[in-house]
């Protein structure tokens, strides 16, 4: 009788710590990283047989639980994305640099800016990575160890949930870019002394 | 020396209509030439290049400036090319040079096309959407700041520009006074019964177009100034004719 | 045979509809009035039909479906919310004095009171250095042996893990922002350089 007590009280444990995540997620507009929601379950096995169920869960609902690298959001079905014309916000296009620049971020990443300059052949203009900023899509990464410890770009959670993307191997193509080689960092242009300078 | 002077001008104007970066000017280039990119001629391309960018450094220093990333390897493998390496490690075969070249132009044309497939994807907030009306959970109650990185940092960047542009300066300027104007009109037509052109009068030894601009302006504001006073005449026979002053 | 397709087409276009409202719910910023709904379910027992079971199924989730006055919203089931001590709290941006004194500490930590306040050209109100000690944004370093034996301020690793950066050194320096066009150049007024547009 205790046993089954027991066990009755851990399954209602579970199933509160379920709803808990749930509310967590799904009350947030921004994707919830994994380590807030470990905060309040402390347990990762239970965390993630909770994510798991969850995701089941909302597989062939109207929303669906998104995973963008380690972090969690509830977003709209792309099955019904056509009968959703909402008030829609219409980006303001983005100039051509801006776009090529975060597609090299983006597939090249971590990246300096004297290398992105090298890839595009042209030097970035002032505003460029600013308007990437400003959107949240691109953080700065690491300080490369090479002389004048030039600072590196990187895309962000927030560029990978915009672009309805799980994490960077998901991005269009890079299988492609990958297996011709087009990604390689080492093949760095020769001779290119102007490489790290800031 | 090359058959570019006809074609300068289109890609000169192909480079204002919104045509941007010597990428393309690249690209385009091995295309016009229907040249496979293995087979291409690195040193045609890397000459027409560099007229065109020299072109550009007289006419807009500000454009040639972002072309210039590109003319400076190309300026680079031009003299590989042309000048044999003496020292034997560091020479460079023309089969490698154009190998580097083929996978520069493969890897900007491949970053072009995925930063197409890029924008081509659903995107949030116009194919899906997330919560519309958030609750936010004393959990998250380090956040009642939504400040960003991008605020951090900009405002830094203000503080700087700021606390750098303290003292303003005031760039020495030559510019040109009706009240000079006046007198050298007022002078030169008390002696001169002649039809002269504006033009004249502005003097020849101004490089400097702003110094040239406030010339010309003074001038004319001073010619109209006597002709009120009735000392003067005007004429433009037709639109784009020079103006022609003449004393009454 | 035709009945039973027509029937599985019948099915697939109700759970369709269902997955509408669902994502319609869920994406509105207001609670959503049922003649909203109506102009795209157009039949009104099939939308209470649906109504009916998105009420059912939301009943033992961590959010619920509440219907107020003939309008539909989602909302953090009661079960849970006394559990995760809801606070409406509407974010709003660091006050401008405080942006900038946590941007000059981030930037020249460690620092004095009286050095921010040179690099400001203001003197620090009571409340500035107050508001990022409490985000526990800032904490006090090592005096100075200088005259007095100032206290000095520097960032603390909750600073870092909220703007997401791995090591202060990453902060982007002067140089970067030069480059991204957050800098602007010396202002000159009338500079003869500048004559091209006129």
């Amino acid at each position: 009788m205790k046993n089954f007590k027991e066990n009755n009280d851990k399954n209602y444990d579970f199933v509160l710590k379920q709803k808990v995540v749930e509310a967590l997620i799904f009350s947030s507009s921004d994707p919830v990283p994994y380590n807030e929601l470990l905060k309040r379950i402390i347990d990762k096995n239970i965390l993630n047989k909770i994510l798991s169920n969850l995701e089941k869960k909302y597989l062939s609902s109207g929303i669906n639980l998104y995973v963008i690298n380690d972090t969690y959001a509830f977003r709209t079905s792309l099955d019904v994305s056509e009968f959703l014309n909402i008030e829609k916000i219409v980006p303001k296009p983005l100039s051509r640099a801006a776009t090529e620049t975060l597609a090299i971020i983006a597939y090249h990443q971590p990246i300096t800016r004297s290398e992105i300059e090298n890839i595009r052949g042209v030097s970035l203009s002032r505003g460029t990575l600013d308007v990437l900023l400003e959107l949240q899509w691109i953080q700065p990464g690491y300080r490369k160890s090479t002389p004048g410890n030039p600072l590196t770009w990187k895309t962000t959670n927030l560029f990978l949930d915009y672009f309805n993307l799980k994490n960077i191997r998901d991005l269009p193509g890079i299988e492609d870019l990958k297996n011709s080689g087009l990604l390689d960092k080492n093949k760095v242009i020769f001779n290119d002394q102007s490489e790290d300078e800031i | 020396m090359l058959k570019l002077s006809s074609k300068k001008n289109d890609i000169l104007s192909l480079s204002l209509d919104g045509f941007e970066g010597p990428i393309d000017l690249l690209l385009n280039l091995a295309r016009d030439h229907k040249i496979d990119l293995t087979k291409l001629s690195i040193l045609k391309l890397a000459e027409q290049y560099l007229e065109f960018l020299d072109h550009f450094i007289k006419k807009d220093i500000d454009i040639a400036a972002e072309y210039l990333v590109m003319g400076a390897w190309l300026a680079f493998l031009k003299s590989k090319l042309l000048l044999p390496d003496e020292t034997e490690d560091m020479s460079v075969t023309s089969e490698e040079i154009s190998e580097l070249l083929e996978f520069k132009l493969k890897r900007l044309e491949g970053m072009q096309k995925v930063s197409k497939l890029l924008f081509k994807r659903y995107k949030l907030g116009t194919h899906f959407f997330k919560r519309g009306n958030p609750e936010i959970f004393g959990i998250y109650k380090k956040n009642q700041y939504n400040s960003s990185l991008y605020d951090l940092i900009k405002t830094y960047g203000q503080i700087i520009t700021f606390n750098n542009n303290k003292s303003i300066t005031i760039a020495d300027t030559q510019l040109y006074s009706v009240e000079y104007a006046l007198n050298t009109l007022k002078s030169f037509f008390k002696h001169s019964k002649d039809w002269r052109d504006l033009l004249d009068f502005i003097p020849n030894n101004l490089i400097n177009k702003l110094e040239r601009k406030s010339a010309l302006a003074s001038h004319f504001v001073a010619s109209l100034e006597l002709v009120k006073e009735g000392s003067l005449q005007l004429r433009q026979d037709s639109f784009n004719d020079n103006v022609l002053l003449h004393s009454k």
